[in-house]
C-alpha cells in the first residue's frame, strides 16, 4: 500500500504562516517579586528558605523542590558567586557571528541550591571553573525589575 | 504520516487497522508544527478515527511507554506508536527552542539556545578530565558509522582532525558536534506478547522501559551528569531483570543530540562496568568492532535530529539490528539497550530494553 | 474493541486539590500546579516523596507562553526525578489526564501517581482568544480569519435547528450552572442570574450570546491515585475508576454533522462497557459534563446517553438536571459558573464527582444518594470526548 | 471539600497589573507548510476557479477538501473528480464581533456548505445573506453556489471564492 506520489514536485505548494500572537506578559509570582523588587531597589540577591528541611533556593521558589512544603521566607544576599561552568558564545540567536564573542556562566552562591545563568565581562584568558564574581548592576535608575537589571557578572 | 503507518500495517502484517489496532499514541509539540492542538491533526492519517488517539508532547521513547502502559492494564492488545519531524517547515527553530527556556530568568538574556550545551559540555568536560579531542572522536565515530545507513543525512567520512580544526561556535562545540533537524515519520506497532504471536515470528521484545524528568529548572539541575537518564535506565533495567547493564547488552543506543551527551548518557546508563569511559572511547570499544557499539547507524549526529521522532528512530535502528537487518553494520545481537533525550533544555528522556528470541 | 476485558489492577482516588480560578493570577504556571498537588496530596494524607510518577495535563502550550509546557510545569506538579509525562488531547486534556493516571496504576507499574492539570491563558496577548487562531487548518481555513466562537456557534446553531429548541431552553443551564457555582471556593465567575439576563446579554456570534460563555481563566487541579493495595490502606472511602474511554472524530469538521457528537458516543460506549454499565440513563447518579458553552451541556448529556437526542432540553427545563433533580449535572457550576483554565477545569470535575461520591461536596452535595458518577470533557476541534466513570466505596 | 477551604492563588484585577512585575516577550514562530499532494492540487484548481474532491471507490464517498487517503476505509483513495461550486447550508452564523472581538460595523455571516455533487463534504466559508434568514433559521438547508473573485485576482486559496451566495431552486 502506497500512497499517490506527487506527480509534479513544483506543484506542491508551501505556505508561510506563523503561531504568533500580540506577545506574552508573564507574571513572576510572589518570590519573583520579592527578587526582582529587591534586585531593582537594593542591588541584591533574594534567596527563599524553606523553613522545613533549611534549603534555600536562587532563583526563589515559593515551593521547596525538596519536601513540597510552602516557602513564605526570604533572605537577602550580597550578589557574589562562583563560577561552576561557562561558555564563550561566537553566533546570536540566528546563528549569526558576533564579535566580540560574549561569555556566559552559571554561577553558584554560598550555602544556596541553584544559581544564576547571566553575562559574564572577562578576560578569556582568566576564565575557568571556581573564580569568584560579582554582579555589575545598572544604575538604579535604569533598573526595570528583570534579571537585566544585572549588566553582566565580573570577576573580583 | 499515512505512507509510514500504512508501511508498519503492513510489516506488522495487520490488514485493517480500523478494526484491529486498539489505540493511537502520536507524539508531537505543538511549536515544532504551527499548530495549536496538533492532536486535532491526527486520527485520519493513523487510522484512528472515532478509536482512543491522543498526544504525548514528549519523545517517541515515553509515547512507546505510555502504550506499553496500556497493554499491561489488559484494556488493549494492539496500540500504534507514531512520532515525525517536519523540522524543514520551522522557519524559526531556534526561536521555538528558545521559547521553552523560563520566561523569567532565562529568556531575556536572548542568547543563542544553545548556551545552555555550551555550559554543560564545559563542565563535563572538565569532570571526567576530556577535551575537545574527545568529542571529535565521536563526531568522527558517528558520521562514519552513518555511511552504511542509507536512512542518515549527515553521514560524512570526516576525521577527528578535521573536526577539530572547525572554529568552536558555542566552546567547546563547534558546528558538527550538534545534530542537524531531518524530516521523517515513524510508526510503531506494539502488542500484547500472546497476540503478538498470531502476527509475526520475528517479535521483538520490550523488556523493560523507564522514562523520567531530572528538573526542569536550568538552574537546579545536576550539572554534567544526566540524571534523568540514570533513572529511567534503573526503572527499566528493574523491569527487564538487568543486574549487569556493561556485560548484558550486545550494543547501545544513546542519545548525541550533542557530541558530549553520548558519553554522558553512556555513563548514566551505567554502561562501562567501572571503566573510565573516555579511555573506552580512545580504545574504540564503542565502534562498530567493539566491545560495546554505541549508535552503530551514526546516531542523530549521522542520522539527523529527528525532534520528538528521536527516540524511535532508535526504535527503529534497534528493531533493524536485532532482526539481523541492519545491512552493512549488523551487529550480532539479542539484547540491547535504547536511550533517548528530549534535547535543550529539557532533562527528559526514556530508556528501552528490547530483545529478540534465538 | 476487545475481545475479552481482563483488567488485573483496580484504581483509586483517595485525595483531590484546586487553586482558585480567576481570570489573572500573579502565580506562575510552576506554582499553581503545586498549589492543586500540595492540597490533593494533603487530602490524601501523603508526601511527595510517596509519589512514584505523574502526569500533567495542559492545553495549548501557546497560552502559559512556553514551548514543551509539560517539561516547565513537572518541578510545580512534583515530578522532579520521577517518570513524568504530558498527555494532550485538547480540550478534553484535562479528563484524560486521569485516565492516563489510571493506566499508569493499572498497569501494576505504580502505586501512587499524581494526576495534574494547569492552565494559565492570561499571559497570552492581547486576548486568550488569540491563540484559537492557531488551531484551524493553516491553509484553507485560517486565511478566512476563523474564530473560536464561531464554529462554536455554528455547531449550536445546527443542534437547536436539529432539534428545534429554543435559546431560552439553552439559557437555563447557564442560569443553573452559575448559580450553582455560588457554592464552589475556587469560583470566578458565580452568580444568581435569569433567562433573561442570558437573552439580554451582547450578542457576539449569533446565536452565542455573552452569557451563553465560560470565561478565560488561570488555575489547577489535582487528583492522587492509587492501587487497591495502597487506597485500603489510606482510607475507608476511596473512590474507584470503574470506567474510562475516549475516542477522536476525523479531523474534517466541514465533514460531519455537528447535531450530535458522535464521537462522545464511541468513548462513552467504551468507557460504560468497562464499568458494566448498560442503561447510563438509570446507573450514572451524578454526572460532570463538559461546559464551556451552555448548549454543551445538553449537546454531551445526549452523547453521554445520559438524554435522547434532543430531550436534553427538556430534563434541564423539567429541573431534572438540577443538584436537587433526579440527574444532577454539573452540581460544582461547571465551567460556566467556576471557569475555565482549559485542563484544570476538566480535572475539576472530575475532582467534583471525588467530592461528590464521598458526600464531601458541603453546601454542593446533591440531594440524591450516589454511588456512580461520570466526569467528561472534549476538545481538539469538536472532536474529541473524553469520559471516566467512578464509583464510591 | 467545602465553600470554607482556602485555597492557594493570587488573584490580579487589571489595575494589579500597574503594580506588579511583569516580563514580556513576543517569539518569533514562522513555519512554511507544505501543502501536500491533495490540497496543493485543490489550490491550484482554486485559481482555476474549479473545485476539485478525491472519490475512495471503496465507500463511494467524495472528499472535499480532498485527501489522498480515505480516513473512513485506511485505503489511498481513487480518483480526482470535479464537482459544481453548489451547495446547501448545514449551518450558519452572523458575527457582530471580529476576530479580536470589537464590534462589527456590518455583521459577518459564516457557515459550513454542503456541496450537492459530494453529500457529507461540506467547507466553511462566508456567506452573502441576510442576517434575519439566519436567526429565522430559513438558511439552513438554503441552495448557494460560490462567488469567484476575478481570475486575475485569484492566488490559488480559499479566498479565491469571495462568498457563496444563494441561488434560485
Amino acid at each position: 500500500m502506497s500512497s499517490e506520489k506527487i506527480i509534479r514536485p513544483n506543484e506542491v505548494i508551501q505556505w508561510f504562516g506563523d503561531m504568533e500572537i500580540g506577545g506574552y506578559i508573564y507574571t513572576v509570582g510572589e518570590a519573583g517579586e520579592r527578587f526582582f523588587k529587591t534586585l531593582k531597589d537594593k542591588g541584591l540577591l533574594v534567596a527563599s528558605k524553606c523553613d522545613k528541611c533549611g534549603n534555600k533556593y536562587i532563583p526563589p521558589k515559593t515551593f521547596c523542590e525538596n519536601c513540597f512544603s510552602e516557602i513564605k521566607e526570604y533572605v537577602e544576599i550580597e550578589p557574589v558567586g562562583i563560577v561552576e561552568t561557562y561558555t564563550i558564545l561566537h553566533v546570536d540567536k540566528d546563528n549569526k557571528p558576533i564579535s566580540p564573542p560574549i561569555v556566559v556562566a552559571f554561577i553558584s552562591f554560598d550555602n544556596i541550591k541553584g544559581g544564576l545563568i547571566h553575562k559574564l565581562k572577562i578576560n578569556t584568558n582568566e576564565l575557568k571553573i571556581g573564580i569568584k564574581v560579582r554582579a555589575k548592576l545598572k544604575p538604579e535608575n535604569e533598573r526595570k525589575g528583570n534579571i537585566n537589571d544585572i549588566e553582566y557578572f565580573e570577576k573580583i | 504520516m499515512f505512507e509510514a503507518a500504512s508501511r508498519a500495517y503492513a510489516d506488522a502484517g495487520i490488514d485493517d487497522p480500523r478494526k484491529t489496532v486498539d489505540a493511537f499514541v502520536t507524539c508531537e509539540e505543538d511549536f515544532w508544527s504551527g499548530i495549536s492542538i496538533f492532536d486535532e491533526f491526527t486520527p485520519d492519517q493513523l487510522g484512528g478515527v472515532y478509536k482512543p488517539v491522543y498526544t504525548i508532547t514528549s519523545d517517541g521513547l515515553i509515547g512507546l511507554a505510555s502504550a506499553y502502559m496500556k497493554i499491561r492494564t489488559g484494556l488493549f492488545d494492539i496500540v500504534v506508536v507514531e512520532a515525525h519531524s517536519k523540522a524543514s517547515e520551522i522557519i524559526t527553530l531556534n526561536d521555538i527552542i528558545n521559547f521553552a527556556y523560563d520566561p523569567i530568568y532565562n529568556r531575556p538574556l536572548n542568547l543563542n539556545p544553545y548556551f545552555l550545551a555550551g555550559l554543560e559540555a564545559t563542565k563535563y568536560l572538565h569532570k571526567i578530565g576530556g577535551s575537545r579531542y574527545h568529542l571529535s572522536l565521536i563526531v568522527e565515530k558517528n558520521k562514519t558509522n552513518a555511511l552504511k545507513n542509507p536512512l542518515a543525512s549527515y553521514a560524512s567520512k570526516i576525521t577527528t582532525e578535521d573536526v577539530n580544526k572547525l572554529k568552536p561556535i558555542i566552546e567547546p562545540l563547534n558546528p558538527l558536534d550538534i545534530a542537524q533537524p531531518i524530516d521523517v515519520s515513524i510508526v510503531v506497532v506494539l502488542a500484547r506478547s500472546d497476540i503478538a504471536k498470531k502476527f509475526t515470528d520475528r517479535i521483538v521484545w520490550i523488556d523493560g522501559i523507564g522514562w523520567a524528568t531530572e528538573n526542569p529548572s536550568i538552574e537546579n539541575r545536576d550539572w554534567g551528569n544526566a540524571a534523568y537518564a540514570r533513572i529511567a535506565a534503573n526503572m527499566a533495567y528493574k523491569l527487564a531483570d538487568i543486574k549487569n547493564p556493561a556485560r548484558e547488552f550486545d550494543m547501545a543506543i544513546v542519545d548525541d543530540k550533542i557530541s558530549y551527551k553520548e558519553l554522558e548518557h553512556i555513563e548514566a546508563l551505567r554502561l562501562t562496568g567501572g571503566k573510565n569511559v573516555l579511555r573506552l572511547l580512545e580504545d574504540g570499544e564503542f565502534n562498530i568492532k567493539g566491545s560495546l557499539p554505541v549508535n552503530p547507524h551514526g546516531g542523530e549526529l549521522g542520522v539527523g535530529w529527528a525532534l520528538e521522532a528521536s527516540g524511535l528512530v532508535a526504535v527503529l535502528e534497534g528493531v533493524y539490528q536485532l532482526r539481523n537487518e541492519a545491512v552493512g553494520r549488523q551487529i550480532s545481537a539479542k539484547k540491547i539497550v535504547i536511550q533517548s533525550w528530549r534535547g535543550i533544555p529539557t532533562t527528559t528522556g526514556a530508556v528501552a530494553v528490547l530483545t529478540i528470541d534465538n | 474493541m476487545k475481545t475479552n476485558l481482563n483488567i488485573k489492577n483496580r484504581v483509586a482516588i483517595v485525595g483531590a486539590g484546586l487553586t482558585l480560578f480567576r481570570r489573572r493570577m500573579l502565580d506562575t504556571p510552576k506554582e499553581l500546579a503545586w498549589g492543586a498537588v500540595k492540597m490533593a496530596l494533603e487530602s490524601a494524607g501523603l508526601d511527595i516523596k510517596d509519589v512514584e510518577a505523574v502526569v500533567i495535563g495542559s492545553a495549548p502550550d501557546a497560552f502559559d507562553g512556553v514551548h514543551m509546557k509539560g517539561e516547565y510545569l513537572s518541578d510545580g506538579s512534583g515530578g522532579i526525578g520521577k517518570p513524568t509525562m504530558r498527555v494532550y488531547v485538547g480540550g478534553g486534556t484535562g479528563v484524560f489526564t486521569p485516565i492516563a493516571g489510571w493506566w499508569h496504576v493499572a498497569s501494576g507499574l505504580f502505586d501512587v501517581v499524581i494526576a495534574v492539570a494547569e492552565e494559565k491563558m492570561s499571559p497570552a496577548q492581547p486576548h486568550p482568544q488569540y491563540v484559537f487562531k492557531h488551531i484551524w487548518d493553516p491553509i484553507i481555513e485560517r486565511p478566512l480569519g476563523l474564530n473560536l466562537i464561531w464554529i462554536f456557534a455554528m455547531e449550536m446553531h445546527r443542534y437547536m435547528y436539529r432539534y428545534n429548541i429554543k435559546k431560552e431552553d439553552v439559557a437555563l443551564v447557564s442560569v443553573k450552572n452559575k448559580a450553582n457555582a455560588l457554592d464552589h471556593p475556587a469560583a470566578q465567575a458565580a452568580g444568581k442570574i435569569t433567562v433573561d439576563d442570558v437573552l439580554k446579554s451582547e450578542i457576539l456570534v449569533w446565536p452565542v450570546q455573552r452569557l451563553d460563555i465560560s470565561p478565560v481563566s488561570d488555575g489547577a487541579a489535582a487528583i492522587v491515585m492509587v492501587s487497591e493495595k495502597i487506597a485500603r490502606r489510606l482510607t475507608d472511602s476511596p473512590v474507584w475508576v470503574e470506567g474510562v474511554g475516549w475516542a477522536l472524530d476525523s479531523t474534517h469538521w466541514t465533514n460531519r454533522d455537528l447535531s450530535y457528537p458522535k464521537y462522545l458516543e464511541v468513548a462513552a460506549r467504551m468507557a460504560y462497557k468497562m464499568a458494566n454499565i448498560e442503561n447510563p440513563r438509570k446507573e450514572i447518579d451524578v454526572a460532570e459534563v463538559y461546559d464551556p458553552f451552555d448548549y454543551k451541556e445538553l449537546h454531551h448529556m445526549e452523547g453521554l446517553m445520559l438524554a435522547r437526542k434532543g430531550e436534553a432540553p427538556i430534563l434541564t427545563k423539567e429541573g431534572i438536571t438540577q443538584r436537587d433533580g433526579d440527574l444532577p449535572i454539573n452540581p460544582s457550576g461547571g465551567l460556566l459558573g467556576v471557569g475555565n483554565p482549559i485542563a484544570a477545569a476538566g480535572l475539576m470535575k472530575v475532582a467534583e464527582i471525588f467530592w461528590q461520591l464521598r458526600y464531601e461536596a458541603g453546601k454542593r452535595q446533591v440531594k440524591k444518594p450516589v454511588y456512580t458518577g461520570l466526569a467528561q470533557a472534549w476538545g481538539d476541534l469538536m472532536q474529541v470526548g473524553t469520559v471516566i466513570i467512578m464509583r464510591g466505596g | 471539600m467545602t465553600k470554607e477551604i482556602k485555597l492557594y492563588g493570587h488573584g490580579l484585577k487589571e489595575d494589579d497589573l500597574k503594580r506588579v512585575i511583569l516580563i514580556e516577550d513576543k517569539p518569533s514562530a514562522k513555519y512554511s507548510w507544505s501543502a501536500g499532494t491533495a490540497m496543493s492540487r485543490f489550490l491550484l484548481e482554486l485559481k482555476e476557479g474549479r473545485i476539485i474532491g478525491r472519490k475512495c471507490n471503496k465507500c463511494g464517498r467524495i472528499l472535499i477538501p480532498p485527501r489522498m487517503y480515505c480516513e473512513v476505509c485506511f485505503r489511498p483513495t481513487d480518483e480526482w473528480i470535479y464537482v459544481r461550486d453548489i451547495g446547501r447550508i448545514t449551518t450558519a452564523v452572523v458575527s457582530y464581533i471580529s476576530a479580536d472581538r470589537a464590534r462589527l460595523e456590518k455583521p459577518e455571516v459564516v457557515g459550513v456548505i454542503e456541496f450537492e455533487d459530494a453529500p457529507g463534504s461540506g467547507i466553511f466559508h462566508r456567506l452573502n445573506i441576510k442576517p434575519e434568514d439566519v436567526i429565522n433559521r430559513s438558511a439552513f438547508g438554503m441552495k448557494v453556489k460560490a462567488v469567484w473573485k476575478p481570475k486575475e485576482q485569484r492566488n490559488g486559496s480559499i479566498t479565491d471564492i469571495e462568498y457563496f451566495e444563494p441561488v434560485k431552486e
